[in-house]
């Protein structure tokens, strides 16, 4: 892909505005859990966005791509792993005799 | 004519500027490596002092040398300096910032300025631990566990905790520089799979602490607010939870155990070829084993917390984790030990540090096994096995092959020869001092006795001692090199370019090197790593 | 040595494609080490909005969504002014770049002020932490520990525009002395990258801070 | 001077055994990995030891099934001490139905215990032989943690949560009780004894003590002085929920969520009686106990509350019947599965 131009910028920019309008309209659906994946799902979109397009993340080279990825992937370990010990917490009732 | 090639040659980096300024302000990273080792060796002499001070103690099963709380900050001193000022900046710190740009034929790292930086950011935080220390210690362990850091203990935790928080930027820094300086500033022709297996091992070590210090940074920082402003982060009287910092810190902090080790093993992958003048045995299983190890070493810090009050499921999957990666550490051990078969072995003195180091971080690493198991470690855990299994791989492993890389590369970094006989007595010293003082520890911790105790049962006492007699003479051990290095920095032999021989890109140039490393940037045409065999002419080998 | 690419041109690199290179790489190796530090606060954050999700429901409920939609919006609109002026440094328009990087720097500091004014707003309500903090109600303690990490997570970030702020003060003043050119423009591309990164945090802080107390 | 040397801990509940054999196979198997990988170590460094200043070794640079073979017989091993462990471990962390719990409370430095029975201990614990105790442990401050060496068995006791351990003393004796986890000063001072006693003798030290009856019956005392008993009736339509029958069984809060009335639960109602409120009762109502009631009275009111009913399981606490009368005998009303009375607790299964 060649490099973004002004347009790009600008047309990338207006999207970023028209998320933010609907994830905020979203929020005030009550849609229980699911919200909260809706309201993270398109805020992660936005980000993509701007790391892909302003900071040329879609551009670069195959070297950059990597570390983003990796980055994000050692976050998402450790949220994983961490919450893995929150969401089994209770699975070994707590006996009582 | 020939008087000024003469001085050219002549002209290294150590003499081409002179005065404590052209140090201070020095962007070569060969200083900045020799700065580094002047402080890490100041921070270990005071560890080892701390160390020391807590052996003596433990002579008797009573307090008869210092007060308990003097004790608990005796170990918690010894234990952030030397993890945070000695462990982690040690080998990255001096022989990482030497010979990184000299393996991969760069004049330089990527970043020089920054380089610079990061050993005055280093020291900063050296300054305010020691601060910290000074005005009276700090009393919480190393581990800062909550809440007793953040709401009961009296001493100067923010003062450490914002110390470390400064040094770990230092490590940051010198991680991405060394990152980027692998990625593209090597020689032309230096591709990947020729590169040395310091390299790989630098490498991954320097993702590691690229991803994990910013965690430990913001987890010091959320222990120092809620210290200073009293609000609940941690506490679990107002809903915050200890076991969540126990997470964070160990999600830094194992990996971190990684980052001590793997630069020992980057030194190790290259004494043991050099001096069996045999290609490392299985290259890529070893490159990719330190990847593994950098990879999996994230999965598995919930090991810290079996029977912390972690989830009986969580403690199953970095059970599981932890075994993963004891292997690539086994592959490690098993390729070292056949790189020596039949070769030609040496038994000049780094040779003898990494025979050392492969024993000890065996016997290390076996431990770790025992600490993986569920069910032993329930038993073993927060005992002194756990003390001895770690410094089996941090003191065993790490400083071994620290002293094994000093003594490997110290003809390069000076110019001379070190005495090879006293070099071969005190590593013969270290040897023994070591496993008496650490091995007496494992039969302690199964017997029972809990890590950081200023006072114990007087049955334990015996295994106390021994260990305490082994303390003094690893002291010596280690006092020894001192004297004999800095003594042969003006008075031993000169060592000429390449006295062991080595084909490794560093050895291409003069000892001690030109600022700029190379005359002539090198051009990597052989097609193997480690190849004697087709430098066999340059080397006089046959 | 007129050729203020060769001057630019540092001693240990071999041309001016691998500095650059070098540069973009380094500066997101930094960035990632930004998202592991910001992580820990989201992982936090995530594990007590998980034991408290009544909690911290009520306490976004007391963000104004008012302010922070706007917000959001302004430092959308400072990336692309940002981008812009990354595009005019490419081609060398280095009053327009100048321009550019002044509105930025504008549009940030509104976004500070208006931040401020929010801070402001919590105080006098008694929902900043530690001893200014007073509520009742049975999830005190851990509305409390939202506002904790509120004022932790977004303070770290303004903190991040503060310095990104004064990075974009220092491209101003290399551009007035003439030493940034179509030629030569990688700072401004490395600090364009920081204050996207910036962005993206802010996109995730408003998701999690503002959003969850919206709907009853 | 060196008194009880000794390189084997002792051995005296009923884990130590399996423990003990885990242990020991591990340490045969490493012992010969670690013999063999020095011994081949001396071998090459001493039969190729360098000859000549010029020798060359050796150019082989890898063997591939070799490598796999060290890649693969190492993880399969590895998998089968981690099974061996986790089994291990899911034994030592889940209690047996028919433990006797025993409370533990954590302070700097010191280990406060109560039976159920109320005897209170400090810095000891008595326990039969031969039956499983479960250990019901908090801490008033830092984190500390329950090691008994002789028992295999080790357990953070954290503030402001319920931790437990179990295990079943199978030899008579005195063993170490340590506090494991660094609490501060004299954490080297929070030591104790456990003291194993055959069931006879444990029934004649049951007797010996306890001036002031069941730890349930002090718990009903507390009950009255802090006020509890004033809305908590028996038989009410009020605005307090009854507490009868409540010990274990799913409580249905205003948020539509059931919870399990654990200790946990009935110890955070005290904290924070506005959170998880039961299903038909309002918030605003029960006042807050924080810094009035103490880490042992909650453990005390608990204790009252499960005499309360329902028991589980077959096991018949001795504090059965001690149950202050004022407040009705607990007997025969609502068995599990049964709805309470007054519409307190909807239960579902």
């Amino acid at each position: 892909m060649s490099a973004p131009t002004w347009k790009t910028y600008l047309f990338t920019y207006l999207g970023l505005l028209g998320l933010l309008l609907v994830n905020t309209l979203i929020a005030f659906l009550n849609l229980g859990g699911f919200g909260t994946v809706i309201e993270i799902g398109l805020a992660t979109i936005m980000a993509c966005l701007v790391a892909g397009v302003l900071m040329h993340g879609f551009y670069q080279m195959r070297l950059i791509q990597i570390i983003i990825a990796g980055g994000v992937i050692w976050f998402l370990i450790m949220m994983s792993l961490t919450m893995n010990d929150y969401f089994t917490r209770g699975w070994l009732p707590f006996h009582e005799g | 004519m020939i008087e000024a090639v003469a001085e050219k040659l002549e002209k290294n980096y150590l003499n081409e500027k002179q005065g404590l300024l052209s140090w201070l302000l020095s962007t070569d990273h060969k200083r900045i490596g020799i700065l580094y080792t002047f402080s890490i060796t100041c921070f270990f002499f005071l560890g080892g002092f701390f160390a020391l001070l807590m052996r003596l103690e433990l002579l008797s099963p009573r307090n008869w040398l210092v007060s308990a709380g003097t004790y608990n900050k005796l170990f918690t001193m010894h234990g952030i300096i030397m993890v945070w000022f000695f462990l982690i900046p040690s080998i990255p710190g001096t022989l990482g910032n030497f010979l990184i740009p000299m393996m991969v034929g760069a004049k330089d790292v990527a970043f020089p300025k920054l380089n610079l930086l990061s050993w005055y950011i280093f020291m900063l935080g050296g300054t305010v631990t020691v601060y910290a220390l000074i005005r009276g210690g700090v009393d919480t362990g190393w581990t800062f566990y909550t809440p007793f850091s953040t709401s009961y203990s009296t001493t100067y935790v923010v003062a450490a905790a914002v110390g470390v928080f400064i040094a770990g930027f230092s490590t940051i820094l010198t991680a991405l520089n060394f990152v980027v300086t692998i990625h593209r500033m090597r020689a032309p022709g230096l591709t990947w799979f020729k590169l040395p297996v310091f390299i790989w091992s630098m490498y991954a070590n320097s993702l590691v602490l690229i991803l994990n210090t910013p965690v430990l940074a913001i987890t010091l920082v959320m222990i120092a607010v809620e210290r200073i402003a009293k609000v609940g982060i941690f506490d679990p009287a107002l809903g915050g939870d200890p076991v969540l910092f126990q997470h964070m810190f160990w999600f830094y902090s194992h990996p971190a155990v990684y980052t001590m080790v793997l630069p020992g093993m980057a030194v190790i992958s290259e004494i043991i070829p050099v001096f069996s003048r045999k290609p490392l045995f299985g290259y890529k299983a070893v490159a990719f084993s330190s990847v593994a190890i950098a990879v999996l070493g994230f999965l598995v810090w919930g090991h810290h917390m079996f029977v912390a009050g972690e989830s009986v499921y969580s403690a199953l999957t970095f059970s599981f984790f932890s075994y993963c990666v004891a292997v690539p550490s086994a592959i490690k051990v098993f390729n070292w030990t056949a790189t020596m078969h039949k070769g030609s072995i040496s038994w000049d003195t780094p040779m003898l540090y990494a025979i050392g180091f492969i024993g000890l971080f065996t016997i290390g690493g076996m431990t770790g096994l025992f600490l993986a198991a569920l069910g032993l470690d329930v038993h073993v855990h927060d005992t002194y096995f756990v003390i001895a299994h770690f410094h089996y791989i941090m003191v065993g492993g790490t400083v071994m092959a620290f002293l094994g890389g000093v003594h490997y590369w110290w003809p390069k970094i000076s110019g001379k020869m070190y005495p090879e006989g006293l070099a071969r007595l005190s590593a013969l010293i270290v040897f023994l001092g070591f496993n008496l003082t650490f091995f007496p520890q494992f039969v302690l911790g199964f017997l029972g006795m809990p890590r950081r105790y200023a006072a114990y049962p007087e049955e334990f006492q015996m295994l106390h001692v021994l260990s305490t007699a082994g303390a003094t003479i690893l002291g010596v051990g280690y006092v020894l090199p001192l004297c004999y290095l800095l003594w042969s920095w003006n008075h031993g032999r000169d060592a000429g370019p390449n006295p062991w021989r080595a084909p490794g890109l560093e050895w291409k140039s003069t000892s001690p090197p030109p600022t700029h490393n190379f005359e002539v940037t090198p051009v990597v045409t052989s097609k193997l790593p480690y190849d004697f065999e087709a430098m066999k002419e340059e080397l006089e080998l046959v | 040595m007129s050729d203020p690419v060769a001057l630019e041109l540092r001693e240990h690199f071999a041309t001016v494609e691998q500095q650059r290179g070098t540069a973009d790489t380094g500066m997101w190796v930094f960035l990632m080490t930004e998202l592991m530090m910001f992580g820990g606060l989201f992982v936090a954050y995530t594990v007590y909005r998980f034991n408290h999700p009544q909690a911290f429901a009520e306490g976004s409920a007391s963000m104004d969504i008012m302010l922070g939609s706007v917000n959001s919006a302004i430092l959308l609109t400072s990336s692309l002014t940002m981008g812009f002026a990354e595009l005019s440094a490419k081609l060398g328009r280095q009053r327009l770049l100048g321009i550019l990087l002044l509105v930025t720097i504008l549009i940030g500091l509104a976004f500070l002020g208006i931040k401020f004014t929010e801070y402001v707003e919590h105080y006098q309500q008694h929902e900043a932490p530690g001893v200014w903090f007073n509520r009742s109600g049975p999830h005190a303690p851990a509305v409390q520990m939202f506002f904790v990490f509120y004022f932790i997570m977004t303070g770290l970030h303004a903190v991040h525009m503060i310095i990104g702020i004064f990075l974009i003060l220092g491209l101003i003043s290399r551009n007035m002395i003439g030493s940034l050119s179509a030629a030569y423009h990688t700072p401004v591309s490395i600090v364009g990258l920081y204050w996207h990164f910036v962005d993206i945090v802010w996109i995730f802080l408003y998701a999690i801070f503002y959003l969850p107390g919206l709907h009853k | 001077m060196i008194t009880n040397f000794r390189l084997w801990p002792e051995s005296a509940s009923s884990m130590s055994g399996p423990v003990d054999l885990f242990f020991v196979i591990m340490l045969i198997l490493c012992t010969a990995v670690s013999v063999a990988i020095a011994v081949f170590l001396i071998y090459c460094a001493i039969h190729y030891h360098r000859k000549r200043e010029n020798e060359l070794g050796s150019q082989e640079r890898y063997n591939i099934p070799v490598e796999a073979a060290w890649t693969i017989i190492p993880f399969v091993l590895f998998i089968g001490m981690f099974i061996w462990g986790a089994k291990l471990y899911f034994a030592i962390e889940r209690p047996p139905d028919n433990a006797i719990t025993v409370y533990a409370v954590g302070k700097q430095w010191m280990w406060k215990i109560q039976h159920p029975e109320g005897q209170r201990e400090i810095n000891e614990l008595h326990i039969p032989v031969g039956r499983p105790v479960k250990m019901v442990m908090t801490s008033e401050d830092v984190i500390h943690d329950f090691f008994v060496p002789a028992f295999r068995t080790k357990q953070d006791v954290l503030p402001d949560r319920y931790t437990t351990t179990w295990f079943e003393a199978t030899k008579p004796g005195k063993y170490h009780l340590f506090c494991s986890q660094y609490c501060g000063t004299k954490h080297s001072g929070m030591i104790g004894w456990v003291y194993a006693m055959s069931p006879a003798d444990y029934q004649n030290w049951l007797t010996q003590g306890a001036p002031e009856g069941s730890l349930a019956s002090t718990g009903g005392k507390y009950f009255h002085q802090f006020g509890c008993a004033n809305c908590h009736h028996f038989n009410s339509q009020g605005r307090c929920p009854d507490l009868r029958n409540l010990y274990m069984r799913p409580v249905l809060l205003t948020t539509g969520k059931t919870i399990i009335a654990d200790d946990s639960y009935i110890r955070e109602k005290l904290h924070n009686p506005d959170a998880q409120v039961p299903w038909g009762f309002s918030s605003g109502v029960m006042p807050n106990f924080t810094g009035v009631v103490s880490e042992e009275q909650i453990l005390a009111l608990i204790s009252f509350i499960k005499a309360l009913g329902p028991q589980p399981g077959t096991q018949q606490p001795s504090s059965s019947g001690t149950a202050p009368t004022e407040y009705g005998t607990q007997k025969g009303i609502g068995g599990p599965g049964v709805t309470s009375n007054a519409g307190s607790q909807v239960e579902k299964r």
